[in-house]
């Protein structure tokens, strides 16, 4: 019995001789995917996060407001929405298929990291937001006393600081946006599960296949971790252990 | 044309469509609780074993929280619920009794919780790292220790750190729950993808599930914000 | 001490003056009207019982707190505020406030070290990332300071393993760090042992000998009377009692302030 | 007992898809019921998300995979047909206005959208290299990209570009002529654990009945203006 | 003050014995062999130069910090250590330790006020939670101590919202309420003016009066000289001078002692 599970569990492996390219390629996409996605998300939250925290009604709204559409609806729906509600807009502008930009607005690989973006925005920026607010206020008012403002106390003590306090889960957010890179395929980007899916049902095979993607993302989590554990490592030296 | 589109859409809604979201909400609902109070629970413990477990154990919390993120939650559904039917069923066999059927619906909340608890233990050890030392130790110079030093103390000291990440791993159970729809049942999200499939509505269904999803993450934030001036009752607001 | 300083001082344009500055938190009114006045070279002390607002009124000096009314000048520079809603007033000009915060010293009662950068990165934030000092020089200056105060040894050690006095110091040097024209203390000496508090003291009169202004929270009796020129008593946000300190220690006024200021036989 | 016959989760009309009521409805969904009966089967129509039908399938949670499952060599290695129910030929869809050479090699910076896993997305791949492929996971994503400027061309199951060409949106688009290829011959079957051999044998007999019958043909016609069926030799 | 009961305590048991405490932070050792003797009703001042250790040996009084070796007694019984990896210690009876640290008050040098409980929160979190005190006889004992401490009108309020000597005297009431046998104070009185300085210093001699036994660090000379009945000076991770205050002030053997405790003209 144990072997007749472990047969049909490990269906096989002969199918990756014949598809190792495919696989490749698709792992590649979804590396660019995410590595856009984490260059213009963090930004974004950060500017998020200090939205939800700022005196400034209207930036507070249009801050509070963002969050709540992107966590409040989901990451797919958001993703058909900006491809075929505003990216089926375009054809409709003459001459915009001569023009230079059209293999930009066609391309579903932009829109999924325009998507991946907006999505690491809220939900990152929530947790800034969390951060922010931990900060002891004493050493925020001392960067007051000594003449910080504006973007200076932001840039040299609220942000770092922050920073510190956040520094854990910014490996899981990452691996979120990781495995939300997944839903490339529905708008034609064949990431990695996009090209596992292929082959399964083309080979009628189905345990095998995703255990490569397993081990394609476990290995990227294993980076993004040493990554993070590094500067959580940097941010450990300056408390004292309880 | 806009107007009819509305109107075959309340005619699909009205025609049975209304009752199957109906349906796949308190799927999404019940899977969701679910699979929270799961992933919490299975959290807090592994950030204990990360935080104050021997080296050995501390290992295994990191290697779970590893896997556990960076494993799609379809493959692992797949392995719980149609891997592990066969071994049990091939078990049964030999013991010479018939198949027992694993429950998809608790397969699945097993697998939101084991995936939710991984990212969860992150965020409480991350919130245990940022605690005010000074304030632990004075509760230890008072005696106080292991669950009533935690329950007193440490737990509404971390509340605020690990709030913002907490509240984003429900925002984000709520949709993973869709993964539900590989067992058989359909929460809101397969409930509109197979009526947009169905109907060729695509557009209109797409957006009544995002309303859906909007108008229920909108309820869970009125909870969310009760507790969150709550438990910033004590801190000064900033300046 | 040159207790005529004051007299002379009076012709010159006063460094700091408080004008009847008035801040209430929430229900609870804590300062009802106080002023004070500090010319060059002036150190004043402000000293009461503990929650007569004496914290709040330096706070309300930089603007860490904005009083509810009242008038605020630095130099000859009145810090402009403008009505805000419920009340309470709010600064009108945030770049003539950060320049003016930026020549103000303040130590803190309970230090508010940053947490995630080192002694020395302490000292030279603000000289470096605020007054745009160059860093080289910067560390030089903040060098001097941290042996001034005897921690150089410790200037790579982060806020978090430091024992009180040591953080203590480190915040005095973080003050002197960006040459002030008027320093803020709030009991600059309460973690410190006999020994440093005599060098701190030494170092507020250095100060005060190459004319800075300095305006001192402190529950050091002899410190008061021995290096400040004018003392001020307040009780329950108002100005009970304040005066040159042979007056306020000598012979005050009010009977409230001559127990307060009376030593006592522990 | 009941044979579990499942078809995917994911609707494909007109073949297989739900209706308001939550009944499973279409054109193979007769079929099977057509096919169980002539079989003399006791079936259940089911519905599993195509991720896992496989493993549905090996798991016993299902007995048939009803769901226009293209026979092919790779597959037929891991699980057993039956002999085909259906066969639609593979066209492509274009711009009324375009012109295009079919060549095998040629297409080249044409992009062609075509349904993931499907036999005509490992068609195109094969047969024009050079061409800009799009995946889409489903056919509708396609046809709608299409109809939006975002393509060139379409191949996919004559059945499944019927409805649109007749929509609204599909006004802008006409059936292109190309050489046809054995690859689309092996039609569409049920799947089957390969022990089942009594169970496949039923079900072949079934369909050959539904055949002879005529049976076929009236369901055909319920569906398709034309024929999807090549009856078995 | 009876200096002769220290005489006299000598047949009892001690209260608390420290003996030969070695503590090291990384390369640095703080302490290098301090033993200290405490018997019932002793009052115990710590005092020494900043950073020479003091805060620490009352950290290892409770096993807040582990000592790198040494032995820790409270009444007659031993807190039991056991060997850990890398040449430091570990507590062998988690269960003891809780018993014996629950009957040790602790002021901290920085207060450390559970930020998320209001004052009186903070006061009767230890005896109902820890020692399962009855909620209204902790509460009323509560009112008392903050009558005592003269804060009993803020006992709503958050730390947060406190005045530096508030946040201290409800540091001290909190200790005063779990009915210590040993109090361990950390400069109790740093933030507070010399009215309540000379509040707080009564209310420790009374209870050293009642027979509590105390371990007090301080900078203020002249209480330890009025209240303590044995004083121990550290230097540098060494008892450099101890024993009774006559003697440390009046007549030490140690010349850095002497110049130490020597009152200096500010
Ligand atoms: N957790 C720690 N890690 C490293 N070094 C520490 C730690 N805690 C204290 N130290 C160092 O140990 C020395 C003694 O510190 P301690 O707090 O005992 O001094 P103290 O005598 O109480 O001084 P003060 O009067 O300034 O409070 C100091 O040099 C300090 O920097
Ligand atoms: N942010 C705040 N919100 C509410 N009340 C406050 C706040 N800050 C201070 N207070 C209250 O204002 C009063 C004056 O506080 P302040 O800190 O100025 O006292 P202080 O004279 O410095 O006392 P100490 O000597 O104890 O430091 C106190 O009663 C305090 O509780
Ligand atoms: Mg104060
Ligand atoms: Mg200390």
């Amino acid at each position: 019995m144990s072997t007749d599970l472990a047969s049909s569990f490990f269906d096989n492996f002969t199918w990756i001789g014949k598809y190792w390219p495919m696989i490749l390629g698709g792992f590649w996409t979804t590396l660019q995917l995410l590595f856009f996605s984490l260059l213009l998300g963090y930004p974004l939250a950060i500017l998020v996060g200090f939205g939800r925290v700022s005196k400034n009604k209207f930036i507070y709204g249009l801050a509070t407001g963002f969050v709540s559409v992107i966590r409040g609806t989901p990451l797919l729906v958001q993703l058909f929405i900006l491809y075929f509600g505003l990216g089926s807009l375009f054809p409709a502008i003459p001459h915009i298929r001569q023009s230079f930009i059209w293999p930009v607005l066609k391309d579903g690989y932009y829109y999924v990291i325009l998507a991946l973006v907006l999505s690491v925005g809220g939900y990152v920026g929530e947790i800034m937001r969390g951060a922010l607010l931990s900060v002891p206020r004493g050493e925020l008012e001392a960067g007051r006393a000594y003449g910080f403002h504006g973007f200076s106390l932001v840039r040299r003590i609220w942000l770092p600081r922050a920073m510190q306090a956040m520094m854990p889960t910014f490996a899981g957010e990452t691996v979120l946006c990781l495995k939300s890179t997944a839903l490339a395929y529905l708008v034609s980007v064949q990431d990695l599960l996009g090209q596992i899916n292929i082959i399964r049902s083309r080979e009628a095979i189905t345990y095998t296949p995703l255990l490569v993607v397993a081990v394609g993302y476990l290995l990227a989590t294993l980076v993004i971790e040493a990554v993070f554990r590094r500067f959580e490592a940097n941010f450990a030296k300056t408390t004292r252990p309880a | 044309m806009a107007e009819t589109d509305v109107e075959a859409f309340w005619d699909q809604l009205a025609a049975g469509w209304g009752t199957a979201f109906l349906a796949g909400l308190r799927i999404t609902v019940e899977l969701s609780i679910g699979g929270y109070i799961t992933g919490l629970l299975i959290g807090g413990l592994v950030a204990w074993a990360k935080l104050r477990g021997p080296r050995w154990l501390v290992a295994l919390a990191n290697g779970y929280s590893t896997i556990c993120r960076a494993v799609p939650e379809v493959l692992m559904i797949l392995i719980l619920y149609y891997a592990g039917q066969q071994a049990l069923n091939g078990l049964m066999a030999s013991i010479g009794f018939g198949a027992v059927g694993i429950d998809g619906f608790y397969a699945a909340l097993m697998v939101l919780g084991i995936v939710q608890g991984a990212y969860a233990s992150e965020i409480l050890r991350g919130a245990v790292l940022a605690l005010p030392k000074g304030q632990i130790e004075a509760a230890k110079a008072y005696g106080m220790h292991g669950f009533v030093l935690f329950r007193r103390v440490i737990l509404p000291l971390m509340v605020p750190f690990a709030f913002a990440g907490l509240t984003n791993l429900w925002m984000s159970i709520l949709k993973d729950s869709a993964l539900i729809f590989v067992v058989g049942y359909k929460e809101l999200i397969s409930t509109a993808m197979a009526a947009a499939g169905s109907t060729r509505m695509y557009f209109s269904f797409l957006l009544f599930c995002g309303a859906i999803f909007y108008a229920l993450t909108q309820f869970s934030n009125i909870f969310i914000k009760l507790i969150d001036g709550h438990i910033r009752r004590w801190m000064p607001r900033l300046g | 001490m040159p207790e005529g300083s004051t007299q002379a001082a009076e012709d010159q344009t006063p460094v700091v003056q408080l004008d009847n500055i008035h801040k209430s938190f929430g229900r609870l009114e804590v300062l009802k009207g106080v002023s004070l006045t500090a010319h060059e070279g002036d150190v004043t002390a402000l000293i009461g019982a503990s929650g007569s607002g004496k914290s709040t009124l330096l706070r309300c000096t930089n603007l860490l707190e904005i009083p509810n009314s009242g008038r605020i000048l630095i130099g000859n520079e009145e810090i402009r505020l403008k009505p805000a809603s419920g009340g309470t007033m709010a600064v009108a000009d945030q770049k003539q406030l950060q320049r003016i915060r930026s020549r103000l010293g303040m130590v803190f009662q309970s230090f508010n070290l940053w947490a995630h950068r080192t002694v020395l990165e302490n000292v030279i934030e603000a000289p470096v990332h605020v007054l745009g000092e160059n860093k080289a020089e910067a560390i030089e200056h903040a060098g001097e300071l941290l042996n001034k105060v005897g921690l150089y040894a410790k200037k790579d050690t982060y806020p978090a393993f430091l024992s009180g006095g040591q953080q203590q110091r480190a915040a005095i040097a973080r003050a002197l760090a960006i040459r002030p024209k008027v320093m803020l203390f709030d009991e600059p000496t309460s973690a410190l042992d006999p020994e440093l508090v005599g060098e701190v003291l030494r170092v507020i009169r250095d100060l005060a000998a190459e004319g800075r202004t300095m305006i001192v929270v402190t529950h050091e009796m002899a410190f008061a009377r021995d290096v400040a020129n004018h003392v001020m008593y307040l009780y329950n946000g108002n100005v009970e009692e304040e005066g040159a300190p042979s007056k306020v220690f000598g012979n005050p006024n009010s009977e409230r302030c001559r127990q307060f200021v009376t030593p006592r036989q522990h | 007992d009941t044979v579990k016959v499942s078809v995917a989760a994911e609707p494909y009309p007109p073949f297989a898809s739900l209706d308001a009521s939550g009944k499973w409805v279409g054109f193979e969904v007769d079929l099977a019921n057509a096919v169980c009966k002539a079989g003399k089967l006791d079936c259940e129509i089911v519905a599993t998300a195509w991720d896992g039908i496989i493993p549905a399938l090996t798991s016993k949670k299902i007995d048939v995979i009803w769901a226009s499952m293209t026979i092919t060599p790779e597959r037929s290695a891991q699980i057993a047909f039956t002999i085909p129910y259906y066969n639609t030929p593979a066209e492509f869809i274009a711009n009324k206005d375009d012109k295009f050479d079919f060549a095998p090699g040629s297409l080249k910076g044409k992009t062609i959208g075509v349904q993931t896993s499907t036999i005509h997305a490992q068609y195109v791949q094969k047969a024009y290299p050079d061409a800009d492929i799009k995946t889409y996971g489903t056919q509708d994503a396609a046809n709608a990209d299409l109809a939006a400027g975002r393509l060139d061309l379409v191949l996919a199951d004559a059945a499944a570009l019927d409805d649109f060409l007749k929509g609204k949106d599909g006004t802008c688009c006409d059936v292109k002529t190309f050489p046809k290829d054995p690859i689309f011959d092996g039609g569409v079957g049920g799947g089957l654990r390969k022990e089942d051999t009594d169970l496949k044998a039923k079900l072949d007999e079934g369909i050959k009945a539904i055949y002879a019958s005529g049976e076929y043909a009236t369901i055909e016609k319920k569906y398709f203006s034309y024929e999807v069926g090549t009856p078995p030799k």
